[in-house]
């Protein structure tokens, strides 16, 4: 997606929402500037935290089923047939180094190296198909259950061939599932829908997820059927996850073709379980949402003047800070004591929190909505002078922008309710 | 198609239009010929000029030779007769077995034991199987919380009484299974763990019940595939068949009997219309209530029995109660369900000799059997449906209501510097908040106050640099209690200075207050404004919508409407009203927006699509009809010196004037100037049921064309109204048939339980699973006795845009059979034709109408639809509508709202002006025949009336007439003549066919022409008079409808005995039918099906006093064979819930639709089985 | 440690317990056999489940101070210091088949190419030293704070050097801790303490887990103080994570020596904040856990035979499966409904389940029993044929192998309950 990012920056026509977005992705902590110049997935605090509550919800979707297991296989594969390798460089500089061999005697040496070493992975397919005979005593040979993975992938793009950049790491979610060849393209259908409904779940706009076939004409070899789920990125629609109806073809490669070792119970019968992939590019479906999150307000405030206000609506869920704690002037040590109260017992839950209040440059009450609003912080709660007559707090909410009084012994159980009661909507 | 000539066989009736084929007219009507009179066949010819319709080209269709089964008896209503007597022989045995029955005594105390009890004469126990009878009353109660399962049932025979009661009724366990398998429910012919009848033979066997439907779903073999010989006879539907009430009816029948039911409004209304007709009684006649009943057992035991009232409350245990009620009340409900059956018993006795004698045809009889017995088979795919469906609604339910919420949550902004003021849509909501309440703290301040010194200076000694790297804490603070904790731990235990019951949002406005759920109150609570729903008021607003640029506004006593800015004469009279100020300067801003948007722009005109309660079956028109009819002036209007429409235009000509001004630049509906807003002109929405009435959502799906349009359209950002409304849609058919489709009870069948047919075919897939739905079809549910269903039988076809509209795809056969099926081409419109042609001149095609059901052309514009299309300026499809409304009859009213609906620019006047011109082209006009004293008038005053061919005179004399005679009459007797007589229709296409319908509505014993079915009583002319002649009229063609039914499903029977097919009737909807066939015998079936339909159709010839049948309408032009229950075997009923289509997701591939001349070539024209059958070409 | 397992393994005088464990963890689906042999962090099911909970333990643990935040940075590095490189081997191979090219021509393409691919990393350090100058922004320059990582890194074996694997991955845990250069020895003992109390907090014996200083010689330039964590394995101790006390050298190296960017407030004074680095080896970590948690109990059955019961009694919070559900005999597809349902409630809660019911190929209770406490599961749910009487359960459980009855509807409560509360013993 870097690619379409920057081909989309230094465009004319660059579209206004997306520079925009990714202005208030690097000066909140989402996604580091420099990221997008050296297309790494690096992220800031908050691009971590999103990311790591899109995978949290993607595991819990998918092992909501029976029989599926989470497994970790090494993100180096021993077969040779990705195109990059792990090489160690002090051997092989060892070998250009040696005078004494020629040409052909160093090329050989080189490739009897790049033999012994490992590529890296480009996708997690091929490990979960490794894992299956163990996979099967798991199960003690019943279908249909499933293998999931996340885990760091390296892609190509082949139009930077030979640049430095040709290579990049991107982390996928990987589902692969072994159902009964009977049930397989009923089974297609029913991941395909999962997955399209979980993008939507957490969208602020789900029309902009959608899904579609693979064209015969894309299909790899013993596939026999495809579906994209889709995100409408304002340069076009990108790839967000990729299900592909494998049938048998691969796992029988896999495991060098001895079909007995791989059958399954099905019914009566013993089957060869067909394969169904099910993998999602993390980094892209972590940008879909912060475009889909995105909400541009024109405000006109009472001198007509107007103003644009940026929110960044993520999904309660998805939101990286679901609180900040912000003071209000006053006693300052006392107040303190109150937001690091706060703050403990917030992180305790889980709430995963902004310590506005060690901030102590502190900008407007307005300035700060801004800048909390454009993280896509979920409240904003407010320790004043007040609060320690009190105990009652201003919490202000991001969606409806209103702020009401609370009182102190209620704000967690309120913001838990919160937010575990957002996932029904 | 061979030669335009034809060959010998080809016949051609004086008319041209092209008869059966010479060997089969001779198979059928033996020596019996049509006989042609020219003076008939001169005035048809003079008709269809006058129609434009003589001298056509016709195409010639290829002759049919085949050998038919032998024809027994003398005609081929004899050989109907036979026929049916033969099928329905054993159980009309059966039946008056009981009906003579002394029944034993009811036993005293009841067997709580699980499976079915005998009692002995003494009242002794004995364990049986089953009641092995030949005739049975039955009765099955079921305790609802329970699921499906039958609880307990009653059966008597005329030797002993019986009862049965469940293994969860008899022993107590925390779960029962979901699923239901045959070893649930209660066994009639078999013994337990098996599903073959002893000695291996089915009996023939009668089970009588009230709404016996329902008690036919809790017998275990009526699941089986291969049906049993057991039959059922509703007395609920004998019921109908005598004294049945139309829909009308039964609500007047309740306001009489019950007194303030809710029936009273319509009753008061419909008095209110009888009142204002000039002449007639003021009340019509009241006898009818005495001679019916509305349907339940109670009211039709007091009906036929009469006496002590049942009573009927202890079946609330089984709606409401719990299955530990029912055990409590064992001995209790147990006698309650005896009482019914012995109740049943006793209306049976009476119903059946009653029925016998208004319904004596035996194919009546023998076709209720068989519509008693539906079957459809399903396999888990069902439950899949289930599930895709609501999974897809409540997706599509979520995603709505989040975008509603999201509208909510953005309009609290303007909140802030009370912007709302200024907003189009918002600026009349209730924006007040309210203050935070805190109790007066009482606790000395002082000592508060000390507390919190003490704190900070605790704290506070230590001077602490904020900005400093503290290092890490000091242990002994890890261990102990954290001073932040303290403090934080104190400030909490303020809260009781909070008063105990917690405001509700106080600090948000008050509109969106109430659309959320307060926290403490509900278990599921959601944030937000959750409560949000389309339907609501504020939904449109924060949506912004704008009509034609012109913000949406609702008022109380208009509805919806839009507010048109630039009204001058109110804004100094607002400034001191109180409440919200109109923000016009916003308004005005808007529309100027929208203007210099539009000037680029034009709006496309969309053809208005048709609206979706027209779409539906022909009896949704019907009920539709009905509905309307109600509120219409009946068919004397003309007499009445002002119309309807004349009414209407009257009162919105006083609308418009009441307003002190007009708006000068834009027109529509108003302005409403009793709408008093500041700087604004207050227009109506328009409604499809005419201007006057209120809008009450902008969401309704009559607007949805608008919206495509863009005449209505969301005027804020980020706000797809279109899209909400396109949701809402797709809604619409989940939501009202969720709940009837996802209880429709499904029985699987074990694997033992499936015939070897099924378990053998390469097909069968051993986690399958295989079942049947046996919907609760009531035989005879109308008073026209058409069967009704509430899922099935009005299930509409699938739509793309629908979610769970594939519901009648999901029938499914098990492996190794075929669905065979047909729909009967126009069977209404030509049982309507052959009356009107035989009263005409007795030959087929003879009347206009007639003509373009047999012959006409889409092609060449002269069939029925396509005619009245072009003489009214419509599209064909629209036509459809009116043209079966029309003859469901429907008056020019309806005509009048009708085309409106479909276009909102026709005027009133150019909609009633279009309404009358259709017809007088196709019903005609009335006119009149004299009484004695009109003639004496006429002769007396002298004056000049001109008179057609049959002597009636025209609307225009007869006022000619009345006005000279009251002129001449002397001032102050005010006598009232009562001039006319019979009253005719003429000069329209189908003006024949409503004389003879309206002749047969008005004769002393209406009977269907066909096999002789008599009214229910209570719409005969003796009871009801001149009331109700609208479903008298329509009576007369639906219920030759069910004759057409009765004689197909009888004849298919026969058959299919006869020639050792193998397969069961398994469902009719409406004109449809459908067999389940084992796949070898699927096209001898179809066959069948054929010879069938031509059999009928020829017996309706044949009773109408035709030796002949027109070739077009012979056979089926089509017979679909099919894996699955759907309109047509092409269609792969794509639909939001199933996206990829049945043929994708269910492996259902495509089916045959085979027209009579590839059956013939499959079949070699032979029914008889084993014969080699030729191989499908292809 | 792969090292050391198969050291240890191929040595004669192997411990019992080690062989023991290891064909455990194979055969409970722990760690796949063959990822002993290919040294890959290939992990089953239920090593994959155990493993993120103990980076949940440790994220929680780290994260509970105001100004940690968690970051993602590339595990490639574009610095050349590393000496395993990611190299195009399509690129390498068309340099070497060239046959123009002569041998120095071929090696300066080579260098070229190794110029411009990228290395990956050996620890995450790196990575948030980079960070940093963005993290200042995000703390408005307040002092201390830390940044959070876990991900992949190689290791290199150099005494294997040549072999074919020289280099395996790694999953590290990493705080980086930067605070005043006044405060940077407190910090350095806090989070020294903090880091074993976090570990003992999981054992089952806590004193199989201790502490000790690096010698001098093992520090790196620039490092003041070092301390390791160890645990005491069968074959020795081993390294479980390390605390470097690393100055503001590395710190400014990285930024390339610009030092009034790097400065922080510290009270009146500006200063370039000291660092401390907290690295953990988490497949390290988890093994110690298997090690630790092993209990063999010897019992007598009722012929008074010796059996031995092998129970891994992992911590409540960190095992793996947390009930498993199994049927009794009975109207199967009942029963079966029945644990659906449960196996549904479960999973929403967020409690592992282990669906025990699928498996139709029945065990005797005893052999369950055993393969469960093998797995380390805390507590088998039996359903019925009573249960659909009365709706009661039998719950057993792992660590007093006592059963009891317990109703449907108050087990996940009590499941709930039993292991939130474990945390706080």
């Amino acid at each position: 997606y870097h690619r379409n990012i920057s081909k989309c920056i230094t465009r004319d026509d660059s579209s206004d929402e997306t520079s925009l977005l990714m202005q208030l992705c690097a000066e909140r902590y989402y996604i580091s500037s420099e990221a997008f110049r050296t297309r790494s997935c690096t992220y800031g605090p908050l691009g971590t935290e999103l990311k790591k509550n899109i995978i949290e919800q993607w595991t819990s979707a998918v092992r909501s089923r029976a029989y599926v297991f989470g497994i970790n296989t090494s993100s180096l594969s021993r077969t040779c047939e990705e195109p990059v390798m792990i090489v160690d460089i002090r051997a092989l500089n060892e070998i250009l180094n040696q005078d004494s061999f020629t040409k052909d005697e160093a090329s050989q040496k080189i490739q009897k190296l790049l033999k012994d070493s490992a590529s890296v992975r480009t996708s997690l397919l091929q490990g979960a198909l490794q894992q299956y005979a163990q996979a099967l005593e798991l199960v003690n040979r019943t279908l249909p259950f499933g293998l999931a993975e996340i885990g760091l992938c390296h892609h190509f793009d082949n139009q930077l061939r030979h640049s430095s950049s040709c290579s990049f790491e991107v982390t996928e979610s990987s589902l692969v599932w072994f159902c009964s060849p009977r049930t397989s393209s009923q089974w297609m259908d029913y991941w395909a829908h999962q997955r399209l409904q979980w993008w939507r779940k957490f969208a602020l706009g789900p029309s902009d997820f959608s899904m579609c076939n693979v064209v015969d004409e894309e299909l790899r070899e013993g596939t026999s059927h495809g579906v994209k789920i889709l995100y409408k990125f304002p340069w076009g629609s990108e790839t967000l996850e990729t299900l592909w109806s494998l049938g048998d073809t691969q796992l029988i490669k896999t495991h060098q073709g001895s079909c007995i070792n791989l059958q399954c119970r099905d019914g009566r019968k013993s089957v060869v379980p067909h394969v169904i992939s099910v993998s999602a590019n993390v980094d892209q479906g972590m940008l879909a949402y912060l475009f889909n999150s995105l909400q541009l307000l024109k405000k006109t405030d009472s001198k007509q003047k107007l103003h644009q206000r940026t929110v960044l609506k993520l999904h309660p869920s998805l939101t990286p800070v679901k609180v900040a704690l912000d003071m209000g002037r006053g006693s300052n040590s006392e107040l303190r004591q109150v937001c690091e109260g706060l703050l403990q017992e917030f992180l305790e839950v889980g709430i995963s929190t902004w310590p506005g209040y060690l901030d102590t440059m502190s900008l407007s009450l307005e300035n700060l909505h801004t800048k909390y609003d454009e993280m896509g912080v979920l409240f904003t709660v407010v320790v004043s002078e007040s609060t320690l007559k009190s105990g009652l707090l201003l919490v202000r909410n991001r969606d409806t922008t209103i702020r009401e009084t609370m009182h102190i012994s209620e704000i967690k159980c309120y913001l838990l309710k919160y937010i575990s009661a957002s996932d029904n909507i | 198609p061979e030669s335009q000539q034809g060959s010998d066989q080809t016949r051609l009736n004086p008319l041209n239009i092209q008869m059966l084929s010479r060997n089969l007219q001779e198979q059928i009507f033996q020596s019996r010929t049509q006989v042609y009179v020219d003076e008939d066949v001169e005035r048809s010819i003079r008709h269809l000029e006058q129609h434009e319709l003589w001298g056509k080209e016709t195409d010639l269709l290829p002759d049919v030779e085949l050998k038919l089964p032998e024809i027994y008896g003398n005609d081929i209503d004899e050989h109907f007769r036979l026929l049916a007597q033969k099928q329905s022989l054993p159980y009309l045995d059966a039946a008056s077995q009981l009906q003579g029955a002394l029944l034993p005594g009811m036993p005293k105390e009841w067997a709580w034991e699980v499976g079915w009890t005998r009692y002995g004469e003494g009242g002794e126990q004995h364990r049986v199987n089953f009641p092995d009878e030949n005739a049975i009353v039955f009765d099955v109660e079921v305790c609802m919380a329970e699921g499906h399962c039958p609880t307990l049932a009653v059966a008597v025979s005329p030797t002993a009484w019986y009862s049965w009661c469940s293994k969860r009724l008899v022993e107590d366990r925390y779960t029962w299974s979901s699923d239901l398998t045959l070893a649930d429910l209660i066994p009639l012919e078999t013994p337990t763990n098996s599903s073959q009848p002893r000695g291996g033979e089915w009996q023939e066997r009668l089970v009588v019940g009230h709404n016996v439907s329902f008690d036919r779903t809790h017998i275990k073999e009526q699941y089986l595939l291969k049906g049993s010989k057991m039959r059922f006879l509703d007395t609920m539907s004998l019921h109908m068949a005598i004294s049945g009430l139309t829909g009308f009816q039964r609500s007047l029948w309740m306001a009489s009997k019950h007194g303030k039911r809710k029936g009273l409004q319509e009753v008061k209304e419909h008095m209110k219309r009888l009142g204002r007709r000039p002449e007639g009684p003021m009340i019509g006649s009241w006898e009818w209530v005495d001679i019916s009943s509305i349907n339940n057992l109670a009211d039709v035991h007091a009906l036929y029995v009469g006496g002590e009232r049942l009573k009927k409350e202890p079946r609330d245990v089984f709606v409401k109660g719990s299955m530990s009620d029912v055990r409590t009340n064992f001995q209790e409900l147990m006698r309650y369900c005896a009482l019914d059956v012995l109740a049943t018993h006793e209306v049976f006795t009476e119903q059946l000799p009653l029925f016998m004698e208004r319904c004596p045809h035996p194919v009546t009889l023998a076709g209720m059997l068989e519509m008693g017995v539906c079957y459809l088979p399903v396999n888990q795919n069902w439950g899949r449906y289930l599930e895709d469906a609501q999974a897809t609604y409540d997706e599509l339910q979520r995603e709505m209501k989040k975008s509603l919420m999201i509208l909510a949550d953005d309009a609290c902004k303007l909140l802030e510097d009370d912007r709302y003021k200024d907003d189009p849509w918002l600026w009349d909501l209730e924006w007040d908040v309210q203050d935070f309440k805190q109790k007066k703290i009482t606790v000395s301040k002082k000592k508060a106050k000390l507390e919190a010194e003490a704190t900070a200076a605790a704290n506070g000694n230590i001077p602490k640099n904020w900005d400093e790297d503290p290092g890490p804490p000091p242990e002994e603070d890890e261990a102990g209690p954290h001073p932040s904790r303290e403090l934080l731990q104190r400030l909490k235990e303020t809260v009781s200075s909070l008063p105990k019951r917690r405001q509700h949002l106080p600090a948000h406005p008050s509109w969106y207050r109430k659309l959320c759920v307060k926290m403490s109150e509900a278990e599921d609570w959601s944030p937000g404004a959750s409560l949000i729903s389309l339907q609501m008021r504020i939904t449109p607003k924060l949506m912004g919508l704008t009509w034609d640029g012109f913000p949406l506004h609702y008022t109380d006593q208009h509805g919806w409407g839009y507010l048109v800015p630039g009204r001058r004469d109110n804004l100094d009279i607002s400034e001191d009203s109180e409440g919200p100020v109109c923000p016009y300067r916003a308004i005005e801003s808007i529309y100027k927006e929208y203007c210099e948007r539009k000037g680029k722009e034009q709006p496309q005109y969309l053809d208005s699509t048709l609206s979706d309660d027209l779409m539906l079956t022909d009896s949704a028109v019907w009920q539709k009809v009905e509905e309307v009819s109600r509120l219409e002036v009946f068919d004397d209007e003309v007499l009445s010196t002002e119309g309807p429409s004349k009414r209407i235009k009257k009162k919105l000509n006083s609308l418009s004037k009441n307003g002190t001004g007009e708006c000068p630049y834009h027109h529509g509906n108003g302005p409403c100037n009793d709408v008093n807003i500041a700087g604004c002109w207050f227009f109506k929405l328009p409604h499809k049921d005419g201007n006057e009435n209120k809008v009450g959502s902008p969401f309704s799906k009559d607007f949805l064309s608008k919206m495509e349009s863009g005449t209505l359209q969301a005027g804020r950002e980020g706000t797809n109204a279109t899209r909400a409304l396109e949701i809402n849609k797709m809604m619409s058919f989940w939501r009202n048939a969720q709940k009837r489709i996802s209880s429709q009870m499904v029985v699987w069948l074990r694997r033992a339980e499936l015939p070897r047919t099924v378990r053998l075919h390469h097909d069968y897939d051993e986690e399958g699973k295989y079942g049947a739905i046996l919907p609760q079809v009531i035989p005879a549910g109308t008073v026209t006795r058409r069967a009704v269903e509430p899922t099935w039988l009005t299930a509409s076809n699938a739509r793309k845009d629908r979610v769970g509209s594939e519901l009648k795809a999901m029938v499914q056969v098990p492996p190794g059979y075929h669905l065979v099926g047909a729909d009967v081409d126009s069977q209404e419109l030509w049982i309507a034709a052959m009356v009107g042609e035989a009263h005409f001149a007795g030959m087929h095609g003879c009347t206009a109408f007639g003509w373009m059901t047999l012959q006409g052309k889409k092609s060449q514009g002269t069939d029925l639809h396509s005619r009245t299309a072009d003489a009214v300026g419509i599209s064909r499809e629209h036509a459809k509508v009116f043209n079966y409304g029309r003859i469901y009859g429907a008056g020019q009213p309806f005509a009048e709202r009708l085309l409106l609906q479909f276009n909102h620019q026709l005027s009133q006047q150019e909609a009633a002006s279009k309404a009358r011109q259709m017809y007088a082209f196709t019903k005609g006009l009335r006119r009149y025949h004299l009484s004695e004293e009109g003639e004496w008038l006429v002769k007396k005053l002298d004056v000049k009336v001109e008179r057609a061919e049959d002597g009636t005179v025209s609307l225009q004399d007869l006022r000619k007439i009345s006005k000279l005679a009251s002129q001449s009459t002397t001032r102050g007797s005010k006598r009232k003549w009562n001039l006319t007589g019979k009253r005719v229709w003429t000069g329209g296409t189908e003006s024949e066919m409503f004389n003879k319908l309206e002749s047969i509505a008005h004769s002393e014993e209406p009977a269907t022409p066909v096999l002789g079915c008599r009214i229910s009583r209570a719409l005969e002319p003796s009871a009801v008079q001149d009331e109700f002649i609208t479903s008298r009229v329509n009576w007369v063609v639906q219920s030759s409808a069910v004759d057409y039914l009765h004689l197909m499903l009888v004849a298919m029977r026969w058959l299919f005995e006869e020639h050792d097919i193998d397969g069961r009737f398994c469902i009719s909807i409406h004109d449809e039918v459908r067999y389940l066939v084992t796949s070898e015998d699927r096209y001898r079936a179809a066959l069948a099906l054929q010879i069938t339909n031509l059999l009928t159709r020829s017996m309706f010839a044949y009773k109408l006093g035709m030796m002949d049948l027109p070739q077009s309408v012979a056979f089926f032009s089509a017979v679909d064979i099919d894996k699955c229950l759907r309109k047509e075997v092409t269609m792969d009923c794509v639909t939001p819930s199933n996206p990829t289509g049945v043929e994708r997701r269910y492996g259902l591939p495509q089916g045959e639709a085979l027209d009579i001349y590839q059956i013939i070539e499959i079949t070699k024209g032979s029914l008889a089985k084993g014969k080699r059958q030729a191989t499908r070409l292809k």
